[in-house]
């Protein structure tokens, strides 16, 4: 019987780096929701539950983030799997460099000035232009639930297009076609072979864009304007503009046990419907 | 042949006939010209090496790939452009291909499952248990592909394929990734169930051995052409020319020109001055006076001899040669002997003749013969 | 002799995306930077040089951008790697997939979030008070570069340690021992095979991180106080704040220059150095 | 025994021994009581299937793997203990283990540059040039890795292993990645190799053929234990029991006791109530009247013949079997034959004796036999 001290001499590192990692800043933010804010802003210890008790005064930005992160998360899949697709089993080996590189380049420049760009793509002088010149007028996109979901669908396409790629990648294409041979026409091919075997990717994809939409604030400010708040913006008014550090720390609270339940209820239903051995990856 | 072929009678329709097929990828020419049948039932191997159209001549069979020229039969039924999921055919893949997100049950139920109308679940239960029953695997509904061993996984991959009842059972290297022993014993059982089930059976190998073991008939292929189609036994005896000799099993070869043309053999005046009478492997009449030819001798074909007087009367050659290297492999011990005049050739002795004598030395002389019917004159390439 | 205009025709959602992606952001930007603000902030058509002539007025924020994101990048490497190497080489499974899941899991919870934790924690009730208790009167963390650096080692160590990770766990262990067969000592097998073989990975987190860093914005603002300003601030501060969106334009263009420049340098450096035939990855 | 190991005589040291070699991982034990050694310029293979030991004793030759008890001896030399990269062997990896970031002439001169002091520039051109040639590459200096073909790669990993002239090489499955015809060549190849440079060979293989063929002596491995160490016609024929017999090429065996030991035979009564006369595989003492044993009799051992006539006198065995099954393998004939009392068994007919006579056909009734020499009773497993 060997010692397991070896072993648990080589966690501590790791256990450390979770303290201060994970726990040390939640445990900060937990405290400070049961605080004050002081008189000049910032925190006053103290126990209360009054900044929980404020919470419904933001309600609408967890009605935003908690129907626009999923909502998003979905187009973002919609739009992400044809061109996954396309990418791992229909490109050539040119055109597959030629469009990954696409894929990765705007990744080059910030999400801040490409972001900003789609401000006057959708604003007045942009596409509601262009449509007014076809006759369709009065039409808005700036400001708009829309243009917040079109600029998720664009800063997040390519977090959702890599791990989907990576699994049709990875993806046997002797299994398409053994299923062809055996009987199955390309469509139901799709059905029962590439879509069950992509499902790690997708969930790996869905979970990546959801939790950092859970977190999102700069579309929702660029492209929502002050109409489509997430809460993210909430926690950068409150910790930046207003300095209520305890009321904020409520609302980040409240948002990681929310977050932390969705996350596992997710866990748990991919577990179950992928049935996969080691494949789920988890990021 | 062609009309032959499209308007096949009633009950000796080959299940698969090709006619004048062509494959060209861009200037690439994967098949040329390609004209043969597979009769029903009968087991057929395409060997040759890598990149000799074995695999794609499979591929269109299965219906992956299509032909540039010429028409492929499946039981006399014209199939150019009919897709892989519409051809009564199925494919034992190299690597098995077996479903990773299915359980062994579920892998060899689905051909069943994608037929229109589906079958009851009672009757695919029933043929499930059959199935698993005849390539031994009874119990392994519920496994998953991960948990079976390689002679395993190719046994459901059989078993997926067979369930089908197919016209035709492609074979694509299906014992390439099993090591030597559970290749042996897996080559067995294919024979077997090929007898048992009276399924055609259509195998892709690189494998000489195996391709001469399973088969009725091996078709032998290079750079996309067929070389030569025979039983193993034809192939051995008689290769067509030197490409084949060598392919299927070890040969001597010794080059020279035809000298003389005889009734039922031909002299052949070897490149070192030896005249040996020889019998040709293809028709007598492709042989001339003067043409170059090759000779082949198996080295199994040799005599060895310490005494001289040993040797049989009625060789064509006699010779003594040094032995430079001995290879003990089991049931026979492998000589590679050196010659004067002949060069380095190999020679096979099987060991019944080494039990009463002991086996030759390194540096040893020894006395070597071999008969007419063992010189082989070959074709052109 | 094939038509090629399949191909073509293939090529052109990839050409439609490009534009929409990459070039027609950065054609917007650039053509604002071109012009002047609006009297109530936003954009003017115009066709002046007012704006780059400006740029000096940000000289710190560049400044500020151009060291501490590489001294950043570096920063995080030298952390990552050891860790990436430990996660790769040394551990067994077990403590592996608790490695894997701790440096996953702070993910889940909004950057934002964390970071703001850094501020309690680098601040004067933090570990600053830790030091005076221990006798170590003064030190100053909160909103001074150094703070920042943590930030950002912070944020960014998991994009480091994953490609490295990735390049070692696939780094084949033969090798190792190969080395060590033909009489390298385990220092010199380090140097001579791991390191030249975790190459790649060390270029593509190296160029993840600058260029995310080029962006960054939130780390100055939260731990940087109004004392460390990046480039990110800047454009935040232009496009919100004073809603001059030419000027804004003006150094995002100038960054994107800048990046696009460091980046192809390091890439052809990166390419040369390595030699390698296909082990490249870009994310 | 150990003490004559640990000080030895100078000429005739040997270069590997084992004495008393215990590994054990947890509870696993991956080597029992190894005691052998390595005769300088010998070529010894360790053969047996995976997780018998083999690769456990080579990498603790090699240092990868330091023995649980018991001791590791180079030259003479007790190197328990000493790292990898301090002993003077070297390792040819299973598949090739050749640096990707280098090119060829920087993979085979890895080995000179690390040692200290480093060679000089010249010195290192000039070994790399020679030994390009030995393994027929000249010219290859530049390439890389991956442009090399299989065989061409195996040559680099030899080299890069060679160019150190170490005290013995070690092959970890050299031949396992390369295809069966490159493979052959490649042994052939290893051989003269071996013999033109001197160099002690420790091969590590599940391939018996390769073992038999290619090494001087073979150790053949089970469970961490040595069942038998020999020369490849000493294990052919005297095998020490079942295991080593049904390892080592193909065999029958037929169960029985032992019925009564004489001089220099023994007679067995099998379980069908045949008695023959065999000869013992071990130590004659070692056989008592009434112990269950195995008789082992070698396919090729067998006389097979239409007329009863034909069979030699001085058989201790003479029945009429039905051929089952018969498999072309080139060279020789298999037959599986059927006889009412021995059951099913498998003879090998070598071609020569067929080229006169034609083989038999499926469910013809044959004459068998086989002399004393050739039923050999194995010892307990």
């Amino acid at each position: 019987m060997r010692s397991k001290w070896p072993e648990r001499l080589l966690l501590l590192p790791a256990t450390v780096w979770l303290l201060v990692m994970l726990v040390l800043p939640l445990a900060v933010v937990l405290v400070f929701s049961f605080g004050e804010r002081g008189p000049a802003g910032g925190y006053v210890p103290a126990f209360t539950l009054a900044q929980y008790a404020n919470l419904p005064a933001r309600f609408t930005a967890f009605k935003n983030t908690l129907t626009l992160a999923p909502l998003g998360t979905f187009a973002a899949l919609i739009v992400a799997y044809p061109l996954a697709y396309f990418l791992a089993v229909k490109a050539n080996p040119r055109v597959k460099t030629i469009l990954l590189v696409m894929i990765i380049v705007p990744f080059w420049t910030s999400i801040l000035i490409r972001t900003y760009a789609w401000i006057f793509i959708l604003g007045g002088q942009g596409i509601p232009k262009l449509l007014a010149m076809g006759g369709l007028e009065g039409i808005r996109l700036i400001n708009t639930p829309t243009a917040v979901l079109i600029g998720i669908i664009y800063g997040y396409l390519p977090l959702m297009v890599f791990p989907i790629y990576v699994s049709l990648e990875k993806l046997d294409k002797r299994l398409l076609e053994a299923s062809e041979d055996l009987g199955s026409s390309p469509l139901r091919t799709f059905r029962n072979v590439t879509l069950p075997l992509s499902m790690p990717g997708i969930a790996t994809g869905c979970m990546l864009v959801f939790i950092l939409l859970m977190g999102e604030f700069l579309v929702p400010a660029l492209l929502g304007g002050g109409k489509v708040f997430f809460i993210g913006n909430a926690l950068v008014d409150l910790f930046l503009q207003s300095r209520n550090w305890a009321y904020g720390s409520a609302v980040a609270a409240t948002l990681v046990i929310v977050m932390l339940v969705v996350v596992s209820i997710y866990m748990k239903l991919v577990m179950r419907g992928t049935n996969q051995r080691k494949d789920m990856s988890l990021l | 042949m062609k009309h032959k072929l499209a308007t096949p009678s009633a009950s000796d329709t080959p299940v698969v006939s090709f006619s004048g097929v062509w494959k060209r990828y861009g200037v690439i020419v994967a098949a040329r010209d390609l004209n043969f049948s597979v009769q029903p039932g009968e087991f057929l191997s395409l060997l040759g090496p890598s990149g000799c159209g074995k695999t794609t001549s499979l591929r269109m069979m299965a219906g992956f790939d299509q032909p540039s020229e010429g028409e492929v039969y499946l039981e006399g039924e014209r199939v150019n452009g009919v897709p892989a999921y519409r051809r009564p055919v199925n494919m034992v893949f190299q690597h098995y291909a077996l479903f990773p997100h299915l359980d062994i049950s579920d892998n060899i139920a689905y051909g069943l499952r994608q037929r229109s109308p589906r079958p009851s679940g009672e009757y695919i239960e029933k043929r499930i248990a059959e199935i698993l029953q005849l390539v031994r695997l009874e119990g392994f509904e519920q496994r998953r592909i991960w948990e079976l061993s390689g002679g395993q996984q190719q046994r459901v991959a059989l078993a997926r394929a067979l369930i089908n009842q197919p016209k035709v059972l492609l074979l694509d290297e299906p014992l390439a990734a099993l090591d030597r022993k559970l290749r042996r014993e897996m080559q067995i059982e294919l024979q077997n169930l090929q007898r048992n089930v009276g399924i055609t059976f259509v195998l892709v190998t690189h494998d000489q051995e195996e391709a001469l073991s399973m088969s009725d008939r091996v078709c032998i292929m290079r750079d996309g052409e067929i070389v030569q189609i025979g039983s193993p036994l034809d192939l051995y005896d008689r290769p067509k020319n030197k490409y084949v000799a060598d392919f299927v099993g070890k040969s001597n070869f010794f080059e020279g020109h035809v000298k003389q043309v005889n009734a039922s053999y031909i002299d052949v005046q070897l490149d070192c001055g030896v005249t040996i009478s020889t019998v040709p492997s293809v028709e007598m009449d492709q042989h001339h006076a003067g043409s170059r030819v090759s000779v082949s001798v198996r080295p199994e074909q040799l005599i060895l001899a310490r005494d001289e007087k040993q040797l049989p009367e009625d060789c064509v050659i006699k010779l003594k040669a040094r032995v430079l290297n001995r290879i003990f492999l089991g049931e026979h011990t492998e000589y590679l002997l050196r010659d004067e005049s002949l060069g380095e050739f190999l020679a096979l002795s099987p060991r019944q003749n080494e039990v009463s004598e002991s086996p030759f030395e390194t540096s040893e002389i020894v006395h070597v013969a071999w008969g007419r019917e063992a010189s082989l004159v070959l074709g052109d390439d």
